[in-house]
């Protein structure tokens, strides 16, 4: 049968390790129709599926992550995967917090490829060499770091003004408030927390960052700020694990030209982010056949290695051989080993994990729109946000 | 005294003609301006990129992100550059504006010649049709074609594409046969012409600029369209903007902007040529002598 | 060739009536005439024939077909636009062609009609040329060709000639009126040329703010003008119109005008002068009857020879003009220019009333008939 | 055609047409129905289901409960709605302005008889055919105030040039209509040049005797004949204004924070991004309301304004 | 008001040569009138002058000043053009007061120049409407009143009144030439209208193939045509052109034609007939010089009676056109509508050879010059 897969995985790694699964199906007599819709965080695609699904034609598999999944269980879309679940033992080689996000009502929808850790932040040393501060641990130290890393004439935060890289490093700074607090805020979406003090503290401690960007910030992809770090142009980035493909691309080694941390204040927390190919309903049984080969094939160790291999994150599967990887993602998998049994291990807000993309959406507004505000005081922000939110729950 | 002198341009007349023809330039160089920052960008390297300045020249001549572009980069799981995709796009776009400057064409005559009661409220109504926001109308469009069974095929979308664009072609050719004299109508419809050997024999023949004009705008538009494009597309008909949006949208590895660019520039390329080979036909006065007063 | 009857024909643009309601009825093969003052309705009442317009009230009849509402190109009928509408893409040729394209004919007989028709039209040599490329009025006659070239029921000419030089006007005149004796098909004309109206006509209607005043042939229209207007418009020089007392003058009726005396001049229809004794009429008396005097005509009945002060003298070459005063009234004469007629003299002419007419001062109802 | 109308008599008064009965005469309506069925189902069928949803609580897909105004509360509520909705004014109405200014003046210089005309016009034309995809990019490097423009201009030596609209959250709009006008003024440019030559050269004569000075005679005479041409280029550039959604994507992506968002942005963002299509719905209303309000007047006047000819 | 010379002019058309060297020079305040047959180049000449078509050579002087080269609106020149050139987009009102504007005339003032224009014009009702909502006739007095509402040192008029009825044609010619008394400005003046021609030209230019055949005052043009061209192209209807053969008698010379039978009449200068005895020269008469027998005339030095066979009659009102046949060549004659002549009868006629001419046959020089 045939599976036609929609997803945004388009770069040269991505789509590198996308062709191993194709060849994987192919090689069980499967045809591969690949369906790339790059862009946008899959804003695109997103919007793809939308107009195919209410067409009556929604592709066999999508990549969709996230409470999304649900959404899309809710709107009964999506197929049964217990089977190859059960032959494949799911739920033991997963994690308890990624297969929660695969299941709708208790049954298996998406097979998920990988787990990403956002809160990284990577580093130069470089450039912290020359401005002769040591990398940074909690929040106080990087200001500290950063003044001397100004005075060195070096930008000390590479950041790129766009709303979802705002929210990473506001999100970071939450998580360094407590894991707890931010389960609080960003999944429980609770008032209290929404307005408490710390989170006037988060608000603040976000806006003092902006004083540590350079002027042109504003609208700049993660990538070109990443390069930023690469050519010393800039001491630290606060971005997730995919980061690292940037370093890898530039012939940068990890733990010599440049270093991976956790973000400030957040060493053994885990915020993750994971992406996953979710099963849509066909009628055809030859496509369901291969539907459900596609999932075994993707939670099989060949295929979760190559593609983290390539994409910088870590497998979504427990117990894999991890020689290959690097030193980053050895401590990203020691960090989600442990992290996951703490309830250290917390889902992105940034990345549409924690909360629905309403919500999101709207944390995303009053986020940025305070980072480039001249005026609104972190107070302001915090009744914003409490507010913003209660409308999205709507 | 035979003399051939032409008009003898007075000194200000020669002042004017450089100012205008200063003006001129300086625009054109305001609107280069970007594309050179493209073309010089499609021809660096990618280290020049990181580490040159946006005007800078090119340390060599380097073609090596065209050909990538054209037929090595990868867009999603293919790394087939953008040529393949230039097909599917060329099988859209030539029904799809071929189909609505047709459709335009008729209704701006019928609109300024045969009117008939409710026709001017007919075109009224129709442009409306040019302020829908396309986000709007992507779901039921969708469903719509789920219904007729032509969802996600070329089909479908050069349906899509006429349906939207019909309402400027119509108003621009409306709003030209308006200038065309009644009269040429009458003695046409005396001499025993009707409706479409009028339209064809008498209207089309002086609609020359308008048509350059519709086919430009229709030719952009469903060419460099995106949302349509990737909305109302199957996997094996994708657009080359999808394709261009796939190459371009890489979040994650070494940004490669010169194969961007020079992907852009290629996927301009036949609109460029489109405007090159239309723009012939912007010629003058083509009801000229045709009636009196 | 079908008779044309055009019944109770009204066209209104919004608010203003352009047509108020025409009446008209030709023999099939008739050459009827239009003519009437500049923006009188003509063209539009040409439209409204060929179905161009639409009338807003009326029928118009071709034979016994009512076509008030047919399409125009179901009406068989050939039109020369007053503003020529040609086609602009087109050569000479091709739009003379278009019309017989148009109803099948073969392309062998298309060009040898094109080739005959613009051989009578002198414009063979521009058969290539677009229509921008051509002067007035070669543009005219490619105009008029295109309407030749067709035998249709019937041919709506409007204005056809204005733009072409005496000689050649003469010419086509010729050759309408040869096509015309030919074919027999029946022919609507406007024309402000009185020659043409005159020479061409079976039957001339003189239209005047939309509606038709007077329909006949042109010997009643020149002779007979049913009223003031109509005796005023067509002929040129206009028919005087002399300010005259009705006087009674040995049991009959006469008039009283004055010239540089006071004359009494005879009238054909003196009975009908019964009613306005004492009264003020306008008497209409055309250029050519006053003239210098002719000894042949001396003493004839209704030939009075009188006195008049010369205002103006205007030679035209075969006559002389001589602008004179007689009650206040401008009055044209025709004299031959032989005759020794200068500005502020008083000179001697002869008025020949055997085909005068009268009218009413104030309604320019004619009175004598 | 034989209709022998059934009217008896003459003196006929306002009798309406008989009904026609020739496959020719239904012609014009013929050939306008493929597009009045797609209008009436493609445009209005659509407003009036977007209309419905846009009073629903409709989410990632949509759905049938009803809950009244309160989207267009939300909508009103929300900050983000109105800075787009200002946008648009201040975006839209400079646009146009600039484009349609810039397009007859291009187009005017370009009708004197320029010697390379074709390329030129092409010049003017190209950056239509450029997909903004890209073009944002490159006028994000040019805008950009760390290796744009006004890196160029110091390295040249003016040492206080700023030149940083991209990042300042006033200004960021009027990078937009730089790039919008950058990309749309070479259409209109292409309109009136079209329209011009359309222009009858005795016209212009008689304008020349007249004395009018070759400005005057554009000014007076040339460019009130292409009042059509103005016309469709209102209709173009108010279409291309409203939809300017790649262009912000691409070029700012709505930032700084949210301020260069534009209502189809929000709309986009709403209905597909994050599940809200009840909300962008409502904003879709709202905008085509908007539209309306300005259009159906104007179209109004416009083809009354015609009739009478 | 300013003199007009155009030396030598030429233009071309790609390769056709449109006017072949035109030679003209008019005193200031001269009215000058331009005739010849459709396609000549009158209006390309006027457009030249106008400075509206580049000339291919030559040179155009307006006063002393050359404006070959200068720009049309610099020669401060009011044009009517043959095919009106309305501005669409204006009404009535904007199209006449628009020249005056552009020459920062205040408000008042146009508005009661355009009011004084539209009414010598009687377009007072139609100011506010749109040139598509007018007859052809009005917009033709619109394209005059736009020339007449200023006060240009030339005015160029293309048939100005080609498309007026005959009354109001003669009310605007008067108007025309009050105008031309009254501002003393010069004046260039197509027409095909002969009546106009004559009446209003201080000189008249007869052209024919972008030549000028001649350049004279009416009455020259008239009497003493240069050519064969000339002669029949000017008057209407036309000269009469009739094979005659030259011989001697009585010492001098004379010529003998053939009616009905041969006859010989006399003419004015036999002297030029000398080199031609016994050849076959063609007599020049105009039909007004062949008439019904008058008996004042009888008798007289050059009339002679003849019997002639009548072909047709066509009665034109004031006259009868008799149309004739004298050694094969058609001749027209006007006789008073009294005559009694009948197609196919043999009537007698009056020749009166007074004002004769002569040409050669074959180059139609003027042989008695
Ligand atoms: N653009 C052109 N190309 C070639 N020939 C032309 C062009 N315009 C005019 N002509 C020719 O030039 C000649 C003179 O034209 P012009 O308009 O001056 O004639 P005219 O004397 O005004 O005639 P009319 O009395 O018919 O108006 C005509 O034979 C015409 O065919
Ligand atoms: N579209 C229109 N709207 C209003 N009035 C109009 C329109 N078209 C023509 N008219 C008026 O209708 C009247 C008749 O016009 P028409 O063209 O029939 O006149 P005409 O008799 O042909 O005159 P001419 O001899 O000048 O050609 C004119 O007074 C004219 O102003
Ligand atoms: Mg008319
Ligand atoms: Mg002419």
């Amino acid at each position: 049968g045939e599976v036609e897969v929609l997803h945004w995985w388009t770069s040269g790694g991505e789509a590198a390790s996308i062709n191993v699964l194709k060849d994987l199906m192919e090689k069980e007599g499967h045809t591969w129709k690949d369906f790339a819709v790059a862009g946008g965080g899959g804003e695109s695609a997103m919007t793809v599926l939308k107009s195919r699904a209410i067409a009556g034609n929604p592709p066999s598999a999508a990549q969709i992550k996230g409470p999304t999944i649900q959404e899309w269980g809710d709107l009964g879309f999506l197929t049964n995967l217990d089977a190859v679940a059960k032959q494949g033992k799911w739920d033991v080689v997963l994690p308890q917090v990624v297969s929660d996000v695969m299941k709708y009502d208790g049954h298996y929808v998406a097979a998920p490829v990988n787990v990403h850790r956002v809160n990284w932040m990577w580093a130069n040393p470089e450039v912290f060499k020359k401005a002769g501060v040591a990398i940074p641990g909690t929040w106080d130290e990087f200001f500290e770091a950063a003044d001397k890393i100004k005075a060195a004439g070096f930008t000390p935060l590479a950041h790129g003004g766009q709303a979802w890289q705002d929210a990473t490093l506001f999100e970071a700074i939450a998580l360094s408030k407590g894991s707890q607090f931010y389960s609080a805020a960003f999944i429980g979406l609770d008032e209290k927390t929404l307005r408490s003090d710390d989170m006037v503290d988060v608000f603040k401690t976000f806006k003092k960052t902006r004083d540590y960007v350079d002027t042109g910030f504003s609208g700049r992809d993660w990538n070109i700020a990443t390069s930023m770090v690469i050519n010393g142009e800039a001491a630290m980035q606060i971005m997730g694990d995919w980061a690292k493909g940037e370093f890898t691309a530039a012939g940068k080694k990890a733990g010599i030209d440049y270093v991976c941390y956790a973000a400030p204040g957040t060493s053994g927390q885990f915020t993750f982010n994971i992406d996953s190919l979710a099963m849509f309903e066909v009628d055809n049984e030859d496509a369901q056949k291969a539907q459900q080969d596609l999932a075994r094939l993707m939670l099989e160790p060949t295929f979760q290695e190559t593609f983290n291999l390539n994409k910088g994150s870590i497998p979504a599967r427990l117990n894999m051989p991890r020689d290959k990887f690097d030193s980053c993602a050895h401590s990203s998998m020691d960090a989600f080993l442990a992290s996951s049994t703490t309830g250290d291990l917390v889902p992105s807000m940034a990345h549409g994990m924690s909360v629905n993309s309403m919500v999101q959406g709207a944390m995303f507004d009053v986020v940025t729109n305070f980072y480039n505000s001249d005026s609104m005081t972190a107070e302001d922000a915090v009744d914003r946000l409490a507010r913003a939110v209660k409308a999205s729950m709507y | 005294m035979s003399n051939v002198a032409k008009r003898q341009t007075s000194a200000l007349d020669k002042v004017l003609r450089v100012v205008l023809y200063a003006g001129l330039l300086t625009m054109a160089a305001v609107y280069l301006a970007p594309f050179i920052v493209m073309l010089l960008t499609s021809l660096k390297d990618v280290e020049e990129i990181r580490t040159g300045t946006l005007l800078s020249l090119p340390g060599s001549l380097n073609f090596d992100a065209w050909s990538k572009a054209w037929n090595g980069a990868c867009t999603g799981s293919q790394c087939e550059g953008m040529a393949p995709y230039f097909f599917n796009s060329f099988q859209i776009v030539i029904p799809a504006v071929a189909i609505s400057t047709l459709l335009g064409a008729l209704n701006g005559y019928v609109i300024s010649h045969w009117k008939f009661k409710g026709s001017d409220l007919f075109f009224a109504a129709l442009l409306v049709g040019c302020f829908i926001p396309f986000q709007v109308i992507l779901l039921p469009m969708a469903r719509t074609l789920g219904w007729l069974g032509i969802a996600n095929t070329t089909t479908g979308l050069v349906m899509v594409h006429v349906v939207y664009g019909v309402a400027f072609t119509t108003l621009f050719f409306r709003n030209f046969y308006q200038s065309i004299p009644v009269e040429l109508v009458k003695a046409a419809r005396l001499d025993g012409a009707g409706f479409f050997t009028i339209f064809y024999r008498i209207i089309l023949p002086v609609s020359t600029p308008i048509i350059v004009v519709t086919v430009i705008w229709q030719f952009t538009q469903i060419w460099n369209d995106f949302l349509f494009g990737v909305a109302f597309s199957g996997f094996d008909t994708q657009p080359v903007t999808v394709a261009l949006n796939n190459l371009v949208n890489t979040s994650f590895g070494g940004k490669e902007y010169n194969v961007d660019m020079a992907a852009a520039i290629i996927a301009a390329l036949p609109t460029l040529l489109v405007y090159v080979l239309a723009g012939k036909y912007f010629v003058r006065g083509l009801t000229a002598g045709a009636v009196k007063g | 060739m079908a008779s044309l009857t055009i019944d109770n024909v009204k066209k209104r643009y919004g608010q203003t009536e352009i047509l108020k309601g025409i009446n008209i009825s030709i023999e099939a093969g008739e050459f009827l005439i239009l003519v009437g003052p500049s923006g009188c309705g003509k063209s539009t009442l040409m439209n409204s024939i060929a179905g161009l317009e639409d009338v807003s009230e009326g029928r118009i009849l071709i034979g016994d077909n009512d076509v008030t509402y047919a399409s125009p190109k179901d009406r068989d009928i050939a039109m020369v636009f007053q503003s020529y509408a040609l086609y602009p893409n087109m050569t000479v040729a091709e739009n003379i062609s278009f019309g017989l394209e148009m109803r099948k004919v073969p392309k062998e007989e298309r060009e040898a009609e094109v080739e005959r028709v613009a051989e009578m039209l002198q414009i063979g040599h521009l058969l290539k040329r677009k229509p921008a490329q051509l002067s007035g009025g070669q543009r005219q006659r490619v105009a008029m060709g295109r309407a030749l070239a067709r035998r249709p029921k019937m041919y709506l000419f409007d204005e056809p000639l204005s733009n072409l030089d005496a000689k050649l006007r003469v010419e086509m005149r010729t050759e309408i009126k040869k096509l015309h004796q030919k074919l027999g098909t029946t022919i609507v004309y406007v024309t402000h040329d009185q020659i043409e109206a005159m020479t061409l006509a079976d039957r001339i209607a003189v239209m005047k703010d939309g509606e038709v005043q007077q329909l006949g042939t042109p010997q009643e229209i020149y002779d007979n003008p049913t009223n003031l207007f109509v005796a005023g418009f067509m002929g040129s020089p206009a028919m005087n119109f002399i300010p005259a007392k009705v006087v009674e003058q040995a049991g009959s009726y006469a008039l009283e005008l004055q010239a540089s005396q006071p004359t009494i001049v005879p009238f054909p229809k003196p009975e009908s002068l019964a009613n306005h004794v004492g009264k003020e009429i306008l008497l209409g008396l055309r250029p050519e009857m006053i003239t210098e005097p002719q000894p042949h005509k001396e003493g004839a009945d209704f030939v009075v020879t009188a006195d008049v002060d010369v205002e103006v003298t205007e030679p035209m070459g075969a006559d002389t003009m001589i602008l004179t005063r007689v009650q206040g009234a401008e009055v044209n004469c025709r004299s031959n220019p032989a005759y020794p007629a200068k500005s502020g003299e008083t000179i001697a002419m002869m008025f020949d009333t055997s085909k005068a007419v009268a009218f009413d001062k104030d309604s320019g109802v004619r009175l004598d008939n | 055609m034989k209709t022998n109308a059934a009217k008896a008599g003459s003196g006929s008064t306002q009798a309406g047409r008989p009904a026609r009965l020739s496959l020719a005469d239904w012609m014009p309506k013929i050939v306008m129905a493929p597009t009045a069925v797609a209008a009436i189902v493609c445009i209005y069928g659509y407003m009036i289901w977007t209309a419905v949803l846009s009073f629903t609580n409709s989410r990632m897909l949509p759905t049938y409960k009803f809950v009244g105004f309160d989207q267009y509360e939300r909508l009103f509520m929300n900050d983000r709605w109105m800075v787009a909705l200002s946008n648009l004014g201040v975006f839209g109405g400079l646009f146009i302005l600039i484009c349609l200014f810039l397009g007859v003046m291009l187009a005017i210089f370009l009708d004197q008889k320029i010697r390379a005309e074709g390329a030129i016009r092409t010049i003017y034309l190209y950056p239509m055919a450029i997909s903004f995809i890209v073009t944002g990019t490159a006028w994000k490097w040019l805008l950009n105030p760390t290796n744009g423009i006004e890196k160029m201009m110091i390295e040249l030596g003016f040492e206080n040039f700023r030149f940083d609209w991209l990042t300042d959250p006033d200004m960021v709009v009027y990078c937009l209509v730089i790039a919008a006008v950058w990309q749309a003024s070479g259409f209109v440019m292409a309109l009136f040049l079209a329209g011009l030559r359309g222009v009858d050269s005795e016209m212009i004569k008689a304008a020349q005797l007249d004395g009018a000075s070759t400005f005057t005679t554009y000014r007076r005479i040339i460019l009130p004949s292409l009042k059509p041409v103005f016309f469709s280029a209102l209709v173009i550039l108010s279409h291309i204004a409203i939809k300017s959604f790649d262009l912000v994507a691409a070029l700012t992506n709505g930032g700084p924070g949210y301020a260069s968002d534009l209502p189809a942005n929000f709309m986009y963002a709403h209905a597909f991004t994050r599940s809200q299509i009840g909300l962008g719905a409502a904003s879709a209303m709202v905008m085509l309301g908007c539209v309306l309000a300005i259009l159906i007047p104007y179209l109004y006047s416009e083809l009354r304004g015609e009739r009478h000819e």
